[in-house]
């Protein structure tokens, strides 16, 4: 039973008798049902006229017991199921799973598999960059246009999965050790083409979006994050570059080969929309360079570790935590193995898109209601993700 | 920044540029016209799974599948459903009585692929599969389930070549294990025949004569039928000599020669196995308990499993996956007569 | 109407020698018809372009939206409709079907009889919206010597069918469309009209047809158009704008944003009652399309149009193309630019669009009391163009900043 | 003419009556846009077109929406409740005005000045004869009236503003 926010956070407006005319908040339901909500999400929004004056996230539709399936399952058993998390970025999902195992069991991965890895893993930042970007201006009503200019791209990085890991978005293509199927220089080649072709796609978006004065107007200071609050809340990825954390696992951690590969993390100032928007075009920018360096760089030879069992995988008893820099942000995996160390004692996620959610009152209160679904949408939340 | 609507114009000048693209340039127009035109799926691609069997005379005899119920374990949304033939005598039969896959269920992930030792299940391209319920509609059952090789190796032919060689390696290393062994009973083969059972088609499960002529098969089938029943009678039938050498537990499990044990025979009832293999050592009758599929689903081989179990490195009872609950109860049944429970 | 009157004799003739052939009622049908009474003359005359309107104009409406739906999907890189008829050419004769056979849901609480009324309502000025749009030489349905005046009247009553649907539907969305429908439609009036007081103002008069007709002459009938004058095409500009926002047209679609109240003041109707809507809708569009092209785009005016048969149907066709050209823009502009936002909405039709067709307004005073052509052009440019650099400076420092992004070290 | 005439007698007057007698108040104003139209159409019939055009601009497009607005901005839009009695107990005093008005009006018509300078026949309305009395024989008046209406603009300004400064 959800209260309604009107009780829970009492708000009333200046009262008649001094003289302002006496009116009545509005409290909206925008969601479970709505196009711009990406998915299965509430938000309970109290409106002044077309503001808002409080707003509740209500998350919880698309729970599907993650967490406790994955304590009930082999290893190996919830790799597929981490594709289901964030499902437009199946392959990091893999690869932080797959890192927090490693890290745990203390496996070591060949290098053709860690520069495979990060080819997976840019090609996926682009993917989901460029769809995140399409999507906020769908909320922007920008009629589908960019978002399906972006598709047309993702398109060809899909493909890619496809040829490689079998599916297009449910790629399940990382194992504890490596990657389930090497690449071939087939599908090299078509990777390097994606890589040659992606900046003249978005020198083409950029044209059609940046200097747009109708995406200046509705997104520059609107639904800014300050970076105090940004640090305080935990946020990470884009957004939290936006604000101006450098922060960026890819730097902090080195993880992977991203220690031997060369790029730069923009960051921004204010913390807008635009901000957001553009943070994610510049690092588009940056993912084709890195994936041009492990192009070029990716040695030969095994594409898994050769020890690492796939049936009755155990692990000692123990606990670690595995992250990355998914393109939403830090993806974690907290796991814990007990005595038989067949299936984690205990398995966390923590879901970048869940954590950045929660100080989207903050960002919204003040805003008009066509605000919120853009600030929404430039949080960039996968459902799958945050409800788990 | 110029005036204000500039940069509008050019976003309109993009637009317009994809629009008279649209008809010239492919890039611009990437919609297939589904029905009319498909995709060439790649050769990885994957969507639901299915059985290999070898033969297209005998799909079910064929079959690779042993029923080992490992891709049910193993099956994270635990989609499949596995139940093991049995002749009228409750023997088990190396194959599976039941094997649905509620394709509702199933994710797509390829794991059942990976763990299956035998290569008996693969994935499928095709992604045509809607029916009309939802309920019974989406369960495939075997004869749906069931593929031949060649279908296997027109979907995706690089993999299918590697397994064929693989199993076609594996295949001649174990005749070529068997051999000194088949030789000596070669003329024990035609009467030994009627106590091995060989894989029947469904039609027929209770034929007992190993290849009669009218038999449905070829030629070279025949041959081959023949000279497996050979290799199986001629393990049934030299108990008392092949048990001294298997009865050294510290051979190397690994890699254990078939045809060294004559219970290894997963034709063999529980109590024929046990019978073979009552003068042997603990370790060896543990063995004779299981279900002799070599199928890894207990994470070793028969051998392995039954030598972990006998030296303590191995608790847990209930792990011989194709035995099911009559393997598990003699395992405890053996362990307790020994003491050692 | 009174070139109807003229050639509706010759039409009955014509009608009575096609019928004379008919066996029985054939014969006294062509002698009523060859010789008709007053009355009967005058209802034919009235009927004629009644026929016109309503059967060319949704004729049109059905098949601007399949162009706009192949337009759409040939910007988005897609196909657009092709599986109705060649083409999808029959896409909208299906949609029609569709929505004509869907089921009609009225939310329980909703105020019935104001609900099913709205969809009507919508559709009604609308189409009175095109009696006073002059089609060819001559050719206008009612030549209303206050023509300009009685469109802008009439396509202020549609708010009240978007008001009225949005409030019967009891839903929140809705009336937040509704009351932004409302909010929009008032203040866009405003700037509207001022701008097309530029017109009246050079042309004299507020009949359509005397508007067109001012635009006639010149170069192959083509450099009289208003828009080929600064004060004309600064008017323009303003007045395509004002007519998408009252007809509610990406990226002014705020009263149905979809993404933010789902489909505004219609979402609670379905079926027929949706048709209507989007009916009204888009006729309002046309019609709206079909004053800018008379106000600014020399109307009928084109190369060898003119009096006579010939000349009258060259006419229709400069028309037509010119408000096909209209509706291609407000395609493309929908399938590029995002939606402005309610309240950037109200600041620039106060603070841009209005201060600048008062500017305009002066600028025709100019162009009239300046008697030499070229001092005339450089002055009222210059004026012009001064404040549209000063409003849109103005405009842009309220909401639009040129951003640095740094790196990391 | 005269079918047409009484149609549209009949709308105004069942405009008029609705629009003081509905219990939803949104009905009451839409009941007045009735009425509205019923005189627009009165004007039609008089060939006064031009009154016609601005009756349905300012009295439809402007004066009902805002009282439209302002019942939106005031009232519980979504709910039914609306004044439960009309004129309450003091319907006498209602009369009375009506009364008093329809005396007014039919002493201004039987003896208006203003139809004894109006040539014979039908007053013509077109544009240019109203802007010309406007600015030349009534221009005091009319410039009056805009100062007035400036002035009550300003005023709402200043009423305004002075609600923003105190938020503040």
């Amino acid at each position: 039973m959800i209260q309604p926010l009107t009780d829970a956070k009492p708000y009333t407006l200046t009262p008649g008798s001094n003289g302002v005319i006496e009116t009545q908040t509005l409290e909206v339901s925008i969601g479970p049902q709505h196009p711009s909500t990406h998915g299965v999400f509430r938000m309970d929004c109290v409106l002044d006229g077309e503001s808002v004056v409080a707003l509740k996230p209500v998350m919880g539709y698309l729970h599907r017991n993650h967490e406790q399936l994955a304590e009930r399952m082999a290893w190996l058993g919830s790799m597929p199921y981490t594709d289901r998390l964030d499902y437009f970025n199946s392959m990091t999902n893999n690869w932080a799973y797959a890192l927090a195992v490693e890290k745990l069991a203390g496996i070591k991965v060949p290098d053709r598999a860690e520069y495979i890895r990060v080819i997976m893993a840019e090609l996926t930042r682009l993917l989901n960059h460029s769809c995140v970007i399409g999507f906020m201006l769908q909320d922007l009503g920008a009629w589908g246009t960019p978002l399906l200019y972006a598709f047309r791209e993702r398109e060809r990085i899909l493909d890619l999965y496809e040829a490689v890991s079998g599916s297009r978005m449910m790629c399940n293509y990382m194992r504890f050790g490596g990657v389930r199927v090497n690449l071939t220089d087939e599908n090299l080649a078509t990777a390097k083409d994606i890589a040659t072709r992606f900046p003249r796609f978005l020198d083409e978006f950029e044209k059609l979006l940046t200097n747009n004065e109708v995406l200046l107007a509705r997104t520059q200071r609107v639904g800014v994050l300050p970076k105090e609050l940004a640090i305080n809340a935990g946020i990470s990825g884009p957004m939290a570059r936006a604000s101006g954390v450098d922060y960026d696992l890819r730097k902090v951690d080195k993880y992977g080969v991203y220690g031997r590969l060369e790029f730069r993390v923009p960051l921004g100032d204010i913390g807008d929309v635009y901000d957001r928007y553009y943070i994610r075009v510049l690092e588009m920018r940056e993912s084709i360079k890195i994936l041009q360096q492990a192009l070029r760089d990716i040695p030969q030879g095994p594409h898994i570790a050769p020890e690492v069992k796939l049936r009755n995988f155990k692990i000692p008893p123990g606990d670690g935590y595995g992250r990355i820099e998914g393109p939403k942000g830090e993806l974690g995996f907290y796991l814990v193995s007990d005595e038989g160390g067949k299936q984690p004692y205990r398995y966390h996620v923590r879901p970048p898109s869940f954590i950045n959610l929660t100080i989207l009152e903050d960002m919204c209160v003040g805003h008009k209601v066509a605000d919120v679904v853009v600030i929404l949408g430039s949080v960039d939340i996968v459902l799958g993700e945050v409800d788990r | 920044m110029g005036f204000i609507g500039k940069g509008l114009f050019e976003g309109m000048v993009v637009t317009a540029r994809n629009f008279v693209g649209s008809y010239f340039d492919k890039e611009r127009l990437v919609t297939v016209q589904y029905p009319e035109e498909r995709v060439q799926v790649p050769e990885n691609s994957r969507t639901f799974p299915f059985l290999v069997f070898d033969k297209d005379s005998d799909p079910v005899a064929s079959m690779r599948c042993v029923a080992c119920k490992i891709c049910e374990v193993e099956c994270p949304p635990q989609c499949i459903y596995i139940v093991m033939d049995r002749d009228e005598k409750g023997k088990p039969q190396q194959r599976p009585k039941v094997f649905d896959i509620d394709i509702s269920v199933c994710m797509q992930c390829q794991i059942c692929v990976e763990v299956c030792p035998f290569d008996a299940i693969k994935m499928d391209n095709n992604y045509e599969k809607s029916q009309y319920g939802r309920f019974d509609e989406l369960v495939e059952h075997l004869p749906e389930l069931l593929k031949s090789n060649e279908f296997y190796n027109k979907i995706k032919p690089t993999e299918a070549t590697a397994v064929d060689a693989k199993l076609k390696a594996d295949a001649e290393k174990k005749a070529k294990k068997a051999a000194p062994a088949a030789k000596p009973a070669a003329t024990a083969a035609k009467p030994a025949a009627p106590a091995a059972p060989k894989p029947a088609p469904v039609a027929a499960p209770t034929a007992k004569i190993a290849i009669p002529d009218d038999a449905p098969f070829t030629p070279e089938q025949r041959q081959w039928l023949s000279g497996y029943l050979s290799t199986v009678a001629a393990s049934g039938v030299a108990p008392a000599a092949a048990a001294p050498v298997a009865g050294t537990p510290a051979a190397p499990a690994t890699e254990a020669p078939a045809g060294n044990w004559p219970w290894h025979d997963p034709g063999l009832g529980m109590q024929r196995r046990l019978d073979l293999a009552k003068e042997t050592p603990i370790a060896d009758k543990l063995m004779a308990a299981m279900a002799q599929t070599d199928c890894h689903a207990c994470g070793y081989d028969c051998r392995g499993y039954a030598d972990a179990i006998a030296t303590g490195a191995e608790t847990d009872l209930s792990l011989c996956l194709p035995g099911e609950a009559e393997t598990a109860n003699m395992l405890k049944k053996l362990m307790q007569e020994a003491g050692k429970l | 109407m009174d070139q109807v009157y003229k050639v509706a004799p010759q039409l009955l003739k014509f009608l009575s020698y096609l019928l004379g052939w008919l066996p029985w009622i054939g014969k006294p049908v062509a002698g009523f018809l060859s010789n008709p009474p007053a009355w009967f003359l005058l209802a034919v005359a009235i009927a004629i372009p009644i026929l016109f309107v309503v059967s060319v104009f949704p004729g049109i409406f059905a098949y601007t939206t399949l162009v706009e739906r192949k337009a759409l999907g040939r910007i988005q890189n897609r196909i657009g409709p092709n599986r109705v008829g060649r083409w999808g050419l029959l896409q909208p004769i299906a949609d029609g079907v569709k929505l004509l056979t869907k089921e009609d849901i009225v939310p329980r609480s909703a105020d019935k009889f104001v609900h099913f009324l709205a969809p009507v309502i919508a559709v009604i000025p609308s189409v009175l919206l095109f009696s006073v749009v002059p089609v060819g030489a001559g050719l206008v349905p009612v030549d209303l010597n206050i023509g300009i005046l009685f469109a802008f009247a009439i396509s202020t009553a549609s708010v009240l069918a978007l008001f009225m649907g949005g409030w019967a539907s009891r839903n929140k969305f809705s009336l937040l469309g509704a009351m932004r429908a409302v909010a929009q439609v008032v203040s866009y009036e405003v700037p509207m009209v001022l701008a097309a007081v530029a017109v009246v103002m050079a042309a004299g008069s507020l009949s359509t047809l005397a508007i067109a007709k001012a635009q006639g002459g010149g170069i192959l009938n083509v450099t009289h158009w208003f828009v080929f004058r600064p004060w004309g095409f600064v008017g323009f500009i303003l007045f395509t704008i004002g007519a998408m926002a009252e007809s509610a047209r990406t990226p002014f679609d705020i009263p149905e944003a979809e993404s933010e109240i789902i489909a505004g003041y219609h979402t609670e109707y379905s079926g027929f009652k949706f048709a209507l809507f989007q009916l009204g809708e888009y006729l309002a569009s046309i019609a709206m399309a079909g004053i800018t092209v008379t106000m600014f785009l020399g109307g009928y005016n084109g190369p060898g149009s003119g009096p006579g048969i010939l000349g009258g149907l060259i006419s229709m066709f400069w028309f037509f193309a010119k408000l096909g050209g209209m509706i291609v823009l407000t395609i493309w502009i929908r399938g590029t630019w995002p939606r402005v936002r309610v309240d950037q909405l109200m600041s620039f039709a106060w603070k841009v669009l209005l201060p600048m067709s008062i500017v305009n307004i002066v600028a025709v005073g100019m162009w009239h009391y300046i008697a030499i052509r070229p001092i005339a052009w450089v002055v009222t440019t210059l004026w012009l163009v001064l404040w549209f650099i000063t409003l849109s400076k103005l405009a842009a420092s309220e909401n639009i900043e040129k951003r640095e992004y740094r790196y990391a070290s | 003419m005269e079918i047409a005439f009484w149609i549209l007698s009949a709308i105004t007057v069942i405009g008029a009556i609705l629009a003081i007698t509905m219990r939803n108040l949104v009905h009451c104003v839409l009941s007045l846009i009735l009425f509205f139209l019923g005189i627009a159409g009165h004007y039609l019939l008089l060939r006064a077109d031009f009154l016609f055009a601005v009756q349905v601009l300012i009295y439809i497009g402007a004066v009902a929406v805002l009282i439209l607005f302002a019942i939106m901005l005031t009232r519980h839009v979504t709910g039914t409740e609306g004044p439960r009695e009309v004129l309450g107990g003091k319907w006498w005093a209602g009369m009375g005005t009506a009364v008093i008005i329809a005396g007014l009006l039919w002493a201004i018509i039987r003896k208006d000045p203003l139809a004894a300078m109006l040539p014979a026949g039908m007053a013509s309305t077109s544009v240019t004869e109203i802007g010309r009395a406007l600015v030349a024989d009534w221009l005091v008046p009319f410039e009056a009236m805009g100062v007035l209406l400036t002035a009550a603009l300003i005023g709402a300004v200043v009423i305004a503003l002075e609600e923003v400064i105190r938020k503040r």
